[in-house]
C-alpha cells in the first residue's frame, strides 16, 4: 500500500497527464457547446505534451547546450517533437474555432443538440416539399 | 492459342456489353449476327480443342470442346438466335443486352474446362438473367426477381464453397467427373441441383419464369436449367442418385400443372418434368442414356422455346395467359395455333417430332438397364406431359370456349421465330440422324421401329381419348383463377413468421423501395429498420459526444483486454 | 544513400514524392485563379503520380529504398523508407489524386465559389502531401505530423461543401480525427519512452529483445484505437458517412479512395513491421477483437446502407463495410488474409472512386444525390450510369470484376484458417450488398425519370473519362491480377517475415 | 388479317357441336385402328408388363385419368385466391 502510494507520488507527472487526458475527453463527450468541446480537446492534446516532456526531463539536467560547466542534459528530442505537436495543436484549434464561427453563421447556434434539431426540421421540410 | 480457339461465349458477352451502348438497329444486328458468328466459330473449332490461360496461380481452361460440350454449345447459340428473332419487335436496350450476356455466359460455361471458370459463368447467368425478370417492370416481377436471385446466388455461393472444398480435397480444379462422397462434392451436387430445379428446390422456376417478360421467359427456359443438365452430365454421369431424383421430377409437376391457370406457369412445371427425363438419362449413365439426355436437352430447348414463344405471342396480343380468360384464339391467330400444336406434339413425343426421337433414347436406356419401375414411371410421366403440355396448352389457349379476344395474328418476327422452331422440331423428328450425329456417343439404332411407333402412339392417343371422355363427361377440372401453393409457401408465408432469414429481408426491403408498404409490414423488417434505418441507432447521424464516447469505450475495452491477457 | 556526390534526381525520388506536392500547394495558393490553379495542380499531381510509379518500379527491381532526409542518417534523422508496401500505397494514393484531379475542374467550378477554388486545389495538394508522407516516412512521429497535415486540409476540403451540414460534418471529423491522431501520438510516445527511438525499423529491432509488458500493450492499444478512428473501423466509423455525404464531390471521391487506405497502411506498418504479428496477434486477442468488429461492420454498415435515401450515404456506409473486409483480412494475419486485404485496398479504392465520381457527375447535372431524384436517370446519362453499374457490380463482388478477386482471396484466407462461419458472413454481407447496390441500380435504370432526371445528360468529357477509365479498370483488374495479387502477395510475405 | 377474323357471335368451326363430334369420332376410330394394329406386328417386350394385351392403351388412359383426378384432389389442398401472396 505504502509502496503503491510512493509509486504514485514519484510518478505524479503521469497522474497529471492522465487527469488532463480523461478530463479533456470527458469535456468532449459531455459538453454540447462546440467551443467547450474544443477546449476539452485542447486539454486532451496538452496531456500528450506532458506525456512526452515528463520522462525527458532529467532532475538536475539543463537544456542541452554544450558548455563546460554542465554535464547532465535533458533529452532534447521530446522537446522538439512537442514543439511540433504544439504547432499542430494550435492549427487544429484554429481550424476548429473557424469552423465553429462558420457553424454559428449558418445555424445561429453552437449548441450541438440545437443544430441537430434544426437539421431535422430542415430535413422534414424538404421531405414535405418533395412529396 | 490460335485465332480460332476463342470461346464463343466470350464473343456473346462482349457483344452483349457493346449492345447496351448501341441504337436499336445496331443492337438488332448484334443480337442476330453474334449467335451466327458464334455458331460458325464453334463449328470451325476442331474437336478436342483446349485453350488454357495461366491466371490466379493456376491454369484456367478457357475452352474445352468435346462431344458433350459441342451439342450444348450449338443449341445454346441456336436458342440465342431464335430468341433474337423473336425479340425483334421490341426496343429494349436492357433486355437485348442481358439476353446476350446470359446466353454467352451459358455457352461459356459449357465450353469452360475448369471449375473456377464454371463458377464465374454460373454467377453471370444468374446476374444477367435476373434482368429479364426485372424488365417486366412490375412490382410482382421485382419480388419474384429478388426471390429468383436469392436462389441463384445461393446456388453460386454453394458452388463456390463446393469448388474450394473440392480443390482442397483433390487438388484439382478440372471440370470433369466428380464422385459424390466428400462435403465438397455434395455442395457442388446441390449447387447444380438448385439450378436444375431438384424437387423441393424447384420452385424458383415456377415462381420467376412466368413473371419474366414475353421474350425473357423464352431465353430463361432455354439456358439456366439446361446448363445445370450439362453440368450434371459432365460431372455426375452414372450417379444413380440422379435416377430417383429425376423420376420424382418427371412425376410430381404433372399434378400441379393440371390445376395451374397461368399457362406460362404450366409450361414452367412442364419444364421441370422434362428436366426429370434428362436427369434419369444422366443417372443411368449408359452411352445410350447419356445420348438420350443430351439429345433430349437439345430438342427440348427448341420445342420449349416454341411453346413459350407461342404463349408469349398470345400474351403479347391478348395481355393474358390465364387459361380461364383465353380460348378460341385459333380464329384470330391461326399460324400461332399451328406452331403451338407442333410444339405440343413434340413435347408429348409423337412420332415424326423431335420429342419422339429423343425421349425414345432415354426410355430405351432404361429398358436396357432393366429399371422396370423407372421405366414405368417415365411412361406415366409421358402421359402427364401429354396432359399438361400436349393438350392443356393448345386446348385452353386456342380452342375451348371462346374467350372473346379479337386480336391480330402475332407479329411477323414472332411468326418467323416460331416457324423456324416448329420446322426444326419436325425436321429432327423426320431426320433424327442429323441430331444423332453430333451426340457424344454413336447411335446405331433408328428410333422408328414399328413397335415403338405403335406403342407410343397408343399411349398418347388414349391419353387424348381419356381427355375427351373426361371433358365430355364434364369431369375435367375447370380452369379457376387461383394461386396454388408450392414449396415457395414455406418461404413466402410460413417462413415470414417463423424463419426470419435474409430472403424476406430482401423481399421486404425491395418491396419497401418499390413503394409496396403493405407488403413490408413484417416484424423482421421493422426490427432491422428500427435499428439500421435512417432514424435508427445505427443509421442516424451521431452527435460528436457519442462518437467520442465510443472512442473512449474502445480504448478502455482494448486496454482492459490487453492487461487481462498479460495477467 | 544520402549526400551522394553529384546531385542525381533519381536518388532523391523519395523526397520529391512529398516535396513536389508540398511546394505545388504553396504555389497553388498564390495563383488565386481557379482554372490556373487547377492546371497547376493537375501538373503537380500527375508529376507526383509519375514519381510514385518510378519509385514503385525501382522498389520492385531493387528492393527497399532508404533515404535519409537532410543528409541525416537513420535512425537519428528522419528516414523516408520505401518498401514494396509503401510503394504500393503511394501508387494508389498518387494515381487516385491525379485521376480525380482530371475530373475536378468542372465539378469544382460547379460546387466551389470562384474565390475559393485556388484554395481548394491548394488544400487538395496539401492533403495529398500528407497522405503520401504517411506512406513514405519511416519515422513514427513524422507520420503523425503528416497525418495532421492531411487531416487538417481534409477538414477544410469537407467544410467547403455547399450544404451547411458540411460544416458540422467537418467539425465532427475534426474532433474525432484529432482524438485519433492524439491517441496515435500517445502510443508513439509510450513506444519512444520504451525504446528511445522513433524509427519504425529501429523500434522493431529494439522491441525484439523486450518482453511484452504493460507499456508495450498500452502502446499497441493507443496506436490501434487511434488508427482505427482514422480508418473508420466500426464502431468508430460514425464521422465518415456525413463527411462523405456533405463534402464536395471531388473531396468525397478523394477521401474515399485514399484517406482510409492510408490509415490501413499505417495499421499494417505498426502491426506487422513494428511489433510483428507474433506480439500483436499471439500475445493479445487482436484477431478476435478485429474479427468481431470487422464482421459487425460488414453486416451492420451494409444493413444501414440498404435503408439510406442519399446515394452518397449509401456508398459511405458501404465504405465502412468494405473497410471491414480489409480489417478482416488483416485480422487473419496469414499470407492469404494480408494478400486479400491489400488487394481490396487497391480494388476498393478503384471502385469507390469510380462510384463517387459518377455520383459527382449526377450532382453536377441535377444538383441532387437523393435517391428518388435519381429515378430513371440511367438512360439520360447512359455512359456515366453504365460505369456506375459496372463499379456497383464490382462492389457486390460479381465474378469478372475486381471486387470478386478481393472476395475470392478473403474467402480463401478464411477457409485456410478453417473458420467456416466467416465464409457465410462474407456471403451474407455480399448478399446485403446486392440489395443496396441493386436498389440504386433499380432506381437509376428501371424507374420512370423524375423531373430532375429528365434534363440530365452525360457530363463533359473531362469528367467522363476518369469515370469510364476507372470502371474499365475495375473490369481489367478483375481479370488481370498481376499488379494487384502478385504484388500484394509479395508484400504479405514481406510483412509476415518482417520482424524476426 | 382482320378480314379473316370471324364476326362476333358467329361460332367458329371448332365451336360447332357437329364439328367437335366429328373430331371426337375420328379420334375414336384412330384409337380403334391403333388397338387393332397391336396384333399385326411382332412384339419384343423388355418387361413382362408389356406382354399384357392393350397395355399401352389402358395405361395411357388410366394414367391420364389418375393425373386429372389427383390434380383435382390436390386443388382442395393447395388452392388459394389469386391474390394470396399479395395480401398481408
Amino acid at each position: 500500500m505504502i509502496a503503491g502510494m510512493e509509486g504514485l507520488l514519484t510518478h505524479y507527472t503521469y497522474i497529471v497527464t492522465i487527469f488532463l487526458m480523461v478530463s479533456g475527453l470527458f469535456v468532449v463527450i459531455a459538453r454540447g457547446n462546440m467551443v467547450k468541446k474544443l477546449v476539452g480537446l485542447g486539454c486532451f492534446q496538452t496531456s500528450v505534451y506532458l506525456l512526452y516532456i515528463g520522462p525527458a526531463k532529467i532532475l538536475g539536467g539543463t537544456a542541452p547546450i554544450l558548455a563546460p560547466e554542465y554535464s547532465v542534459y535533458s533529452n532534447p528530442l521530446p522537446h522538439v517533437l512537442i514543439l511540433t505537436a504544439i504547432v499542430v495543436g494550435v492549427a487544429t484549434l484554429a481550424l476548429g474555432l473557424a469552423l465553429t464561427v462558420r457553424i454559428n453563421e449558418a445555424y445561429g447556434t453552437i449548441e450541438e443538440d440545437e443544430i441537430f434539431a434544426r437539421d431535422m426540421v430542415e430535413h422534414a421540410n424538404s421531405e414535405e416539399s418533395a412529396s | 492459342m490460335t485465332a480460332i480457339d476463342v470461346n464463343p461465349g466470350l464473343l456473346m458477352i462482349a457483344a452483349g456489353l457493346l449492345a447496351c451502348l448501341l441504337p436499336r438497329v445496331g443492337r438488332q444486328l448484334l443480337t442476330l449476327g453474334t449467335p451466327v458468328a458464334g455458331l460458325l466459330l464453334l463449328i470451325a473449332t476442331p474437336m478436342g480443342a483446349l485453350t488454357t490461360l495461366p491466371i490466379f496461380g493456376y491454369d484456367l481452361t478457357l475452352l474445352r470442346l468435346d462431344g458433350l460440350a459441342f451439342p450444348f454449345g450449338i443449341i445454346f447459340l441456336i436458342a440465342a438466335f431464335l430468341n433474337a428473332i423473336f425479340a425483334l419487335h421490341q426496343d429494349d436496350r436492357l433486355q437485348d443486352s442481358a439476353v446476350m450476356i446470359y446466353g454467352g455466359a451459358a455457352v461459356g460455361a459449357v465450353l469452360a474446362g475448369d471449375l473456377a471458370s464454371l463458377f464465374i459463368y454460373w454467377e453471370l447467368t444468374a446476374v444477367s438473367s435476373v434482368f429479364l425478370i426485372l424488365a417486366s417492370r412490375t412490382e410482382r416481377a421485382y419480388s419474384a426477381a429478388m426471390r429468383y436471385l436469392v436462389w441463384q446466388i445461393g446456388s453460386g455461393v454453394l458452388l463456390l464453397a463446393g469448388i474450394l472444398l473440392h480443390y482442397q480435397e483433390t487438388g484439382s480444379m478440372a471440370f470433369t467427373t466428380i464422385t459424390l462422397g466428400s462435403v465438397g462434392s455434395w455442395a457442388i451436387f446441390l449447387a447444380f441441383g438448385i439450378k436444375c430445379a431438384f424437387p423441393l428446390l424447384h420452385n424458383w422456376v415456377q415462381d420467376a419464369y412466368p413473371e419474366a417478360t414475353i421474350t425473357g421467359t423464352v431465353a430463361l427456359s432455354a439456358f439456366t436449367t439446361k446448363l445445370a443438365v450439362y453440368a450434371f452430365a459432365r460431372s455426375f454421369a452414372g450417379e444413380e442418385l440422379l435416377i430417383p431424383i429425376g423420376v420424382v421430377m418427371t412425376c410430381f409437376p404433372v399434378f400441379f400443372a393440371v390445376i395451374e391457370n397461368d399457362l406460362r406457369r404450366v409450361l414452367a412445371f412442364s419444364l421441370n418434368n422434362q428436366l426429370g427425363f434428362m436427369l434419369v438419362g444422366i443417372g443411368i449413365g449408359s452411352e445410350i442414356a447419356i445420348n438420350g439426355a443430351v439429345s433430349h436437352a437439345f430438342a427440348h430447348i427448341i420445342y420449349k422455346s416454341l411453346l413459350f414463344m407461342s404463349m408469349g405471342a398470345v400474351l403479347y396480343r391478348t395481355g393474358t395467359v390465364k387459361a380461364s380468360e383465353l380460348g378460341g384464339l385459333y380464329k384470330s391467330m391461326p399460324l400461332t395455333t399451328i406452331f403451338c400444336i407442333i410444339g405440343a406434339l413434340s413435347i408429348a413425343g409423337f412420332p415424326l417430332t423431335s420429342g419422339f426421337v429423343t425421349k425414345n433414347l432415354t426410355l430405351t436406356g432404361a429398358e436396357y438397364a432393366g429399371y422396370f419401375w423407372i421405366w414405368l414411371l417415365l411412361i406415366f410421366a409421358s402421359a402427364g406431359v401429354m396432359e399438361h403440355s400436349g393438350i392443356k396448352i393448345p386446348f385452353f389457349a386456342f380452342f375451348s370456349h371462346d374467350g372473346g379476344h379479337r386480336v391480330k395474328e402475332a407479329p411477323v418476327n414472332m411468326l418467323i421465330a416460331m416457324g423456324i422452331a416448329a420446322g426444326a422440331c419436325i425436321f429432327i423428328g423426320i431426320f433424327p440422324q442429323t441430331l444423332y450425329s453430333i451426340l457424344p456417343y454413336e447411335v446405331t439404332k433408328s428410333p422408328y421401329s414399328v413397335q415403338s411407333v405403335v406403342t407410343k402412339t397408343q399411349l398418347l392417343t388414349f391419353s387424348i381419348i381419356a381427355f375427351g371422355v373426361l371433358i365430355r363427361a364434364g369431369l375435367y377440372p375447370k380452369e379457376i383463377p387461383s394461386t396454388n401453393l408450392n414449396t415457395d409457401w414455406l418461404y413466402r408465408h410460413v417462413g415470414r413468421y417463423f424463419v426470419g432469414v435474409l430472403a424476406y429481408m430482401a423481399r421486404w426491403a425491395w418491396a419497401g423501395v418499390c413503394g409496396g408498404w403493405r407488403a413490408t409490414l413484417g416484424a423482421a423488417h421493422g426490427l432491422i429498420r428500427r435499428h439500421y434505418g435512417p432514424d435508427g441507432a445505427m443509421g442516424s447521424a451521431w452527435p460528436t459526444g457519442q462518437m467520442a464516447f465510443w472512442a473512449t469505450v474502445m480504448i478502455a475495452a482494448y486496454s482492459l483486454i490487453g492487461f487481462w491477457y498479460l495477467l | 544513400m544520402s549526400a551522394a556526390p553529384g546531385f542525381e534526381l533519381g536518388h532523391h525520388l523519395p523526397a520529391l514524392q512529398v516535396v513536389v506536392p508540398l511546394i505545388g500547394a504553396v504555389i497553388c495558393a498564390m495563383l488565386r485563379n481557379g482554372t490556373l490553379a487547377w492546371g497547376w495542380a493537375l501538373i503537380v499531381s500527375v508529376l507526383t503520380a509519375a514519381i510514385s510509379t518510378m519509385l514503385f518500379v525501382a522498389v520492385q527491381a531493387g528492393g527497399t529504398i532508404s533515404y535519409g532526409l537532410g543528409g541525416w542518417a537513420p535512425p537519428y534523422g528522419i528516414e523516408y523508407r520505401v518498401d514494396l508496401l509503401s510503394a504500393f500505397i503511394l501508387l494508389i494514393v498518387s494515381w487516385a489524386g491525379a485521376i480525380i484531379m482530371v475530373y475536378a475542374r468542372q465539378s469544382v467550378m460547379h460546387e466551389i465559389d470562384a474565390g475559393k477554388r485556388a484554395w481548394y486545389y491548394c488544400m487538395y495538394l496539401l492533403c495529398l502531401t500528407g497522405l503520401l508522407g504517411i506512406a513514405i516516412t519511416g519515422d513514427a512521429f513524422n507520420a503523425f505530423v503528416f497525418m495532421e497535415v492531411s487531416s487538417l486540409s481534409m477538414y477544410t476540403l469537407i467544410a467547403m461543401g455547399k450544404n451547411r451540414r458540411a460544416l458540422l460534418s467537418s467539425y465532427q471529423y475534426l474532433i474525432m480525427g484529432t482524438i485519433g491522431a492524439t491517441f496515435y501520438v500517445i502510443g508513439v510516445g509510450i513506444l519512444f519512452t520504451l525504446t528511445g527511438s522513433l524509427n519504425f525499423v529501429d523500434i522493431a529491432e529494439r522491441l525484439v529483445t523486450m518482453q511484452m509488458e504493460r507499456p508495450a500493450i498500452a502502446a499497441i492499444t493507443f496506436l490501434t484505437v487511434g488508427i482505427s478512428l482514422k480508418l473508420a473501423l466500426f464502431p468508430l466509423h460514425s464521422w465518415l458517412p456525413n463527411a462523405y455525404a456533405y463534402a464536395p464531390s471531388v473531396t468525397t471521391s478523394f477521401l474515399a479512395g485514399t484517406a482510409t487506405k492510408v490509415a490501413i497502411y499505417l495499421l499494417m506498418r505498426i502491426f506487422f513491421s513494428t511489433f510483428g504479428e507474433a506480439k500483436v496477434f499471439e500475445i493479445l486477442p487482436t484477431t478476435t477483437i478485429l474479427v468481431l468488429l470487422s464482421v459487425s461492420a460488414m453486416i451492420g454498415a451494409s444493413l444501414v446502407a440498404v435503408f439510406q435515401d442519399d446515394v452518397k450515404r449509401v456508398l459511405a456506409y458501404s465504405s465502412v463495410a468494405q473497410v471491414g473486409y480489409i480489417t478482416l483480412g488483416i485480422a487473419l494475419a496469414n499470407d492469404l488474409g494480408l494478400t486479400s486485404a491489400l488487394v481490396h485496398i487497391f480494388n476498393h479504392a478503384l471502385m469507390k472512386t469510380a462510384l463517387f465520381l459518377a455520383v459527382g457527375a449526377v450532382f453536377l447535372r441535377i444538383g441532387s444525390v437523393r435517391l428518388h431524384d435519381l429515378d430513371g436517370i440511367g438512360p439520360k446519362m447512359p455512359v456515366t450510369m453504365a460505369a456506375f453499374a459496372l463499379a456497383g457490380f464490382a462492389l457486390i463482388g460479381t465474378p469478372g470484376t475486381a471486387g470478386f478477386v478481393s472476395k475470392y482471396y478473403l474467402a480463401a484466407a478464411v477457409i485456410d484458417k478453417g473458420w467456416w462461419g466467416l465464409v457465410f458472413v462474407i456471403a451474407a454481407s455480399s448478399l446485403i450488398a446486392v440489395f443496396y447496390v441493386g436498389r440504386l441500380l433499380e432506381a437509376i435504370w428501371f424507374r420512370a425519370p423524375g423531373a430532375l432526371a429528365q434534363k440530365a445528360s452525360d457530363p463533359p468529357l473531362s469528367m467522363l473519362l476518369p469515370i469510364v477509365g476507372l470502371s474499365l479498370a475495375v473490369i481489367w483488374f478483375g481479370v488481370d491480377t498481376r499488379l494487384t495479387v502478385d504484388v500484394a502477395h509479395n508484400i504479405a510475405t514481406m510483412l509476415l517475415g518482417g520482424v524476426k | 388479317m382482320s378480314d379473316k377474323t370471324p364476326k362476333d357471335g358467329e361460332p367458329g368451326w371448332f365451336e360447332r357441336k357437329r364439328n367437335i363430334d366429328k373430331v371426337w369420332y375420328v379420334l375414336l376410330v384412330f384409337g380403334a385402328i391403333l388397338t387393332a394394329s397391336e396384333f399385326l406386328y411382332e412384339h419384343h417386350p423388355h418387361f413382362a408388363i408389356e406382354e399384357i394385351p392393350v397395355f399401352y392403351e389402358i395405361f395411357g388412359f388410366l394414367a391420364f385419368v389418375f393425373i386429372v383426378f389427383a390434380g383435382k384432389a390436390l386443388r382442395k389442398l393447395i388452392m388459394r385466391d389469386e391474390d394470396y401472396y399479395d395480401r398481408d
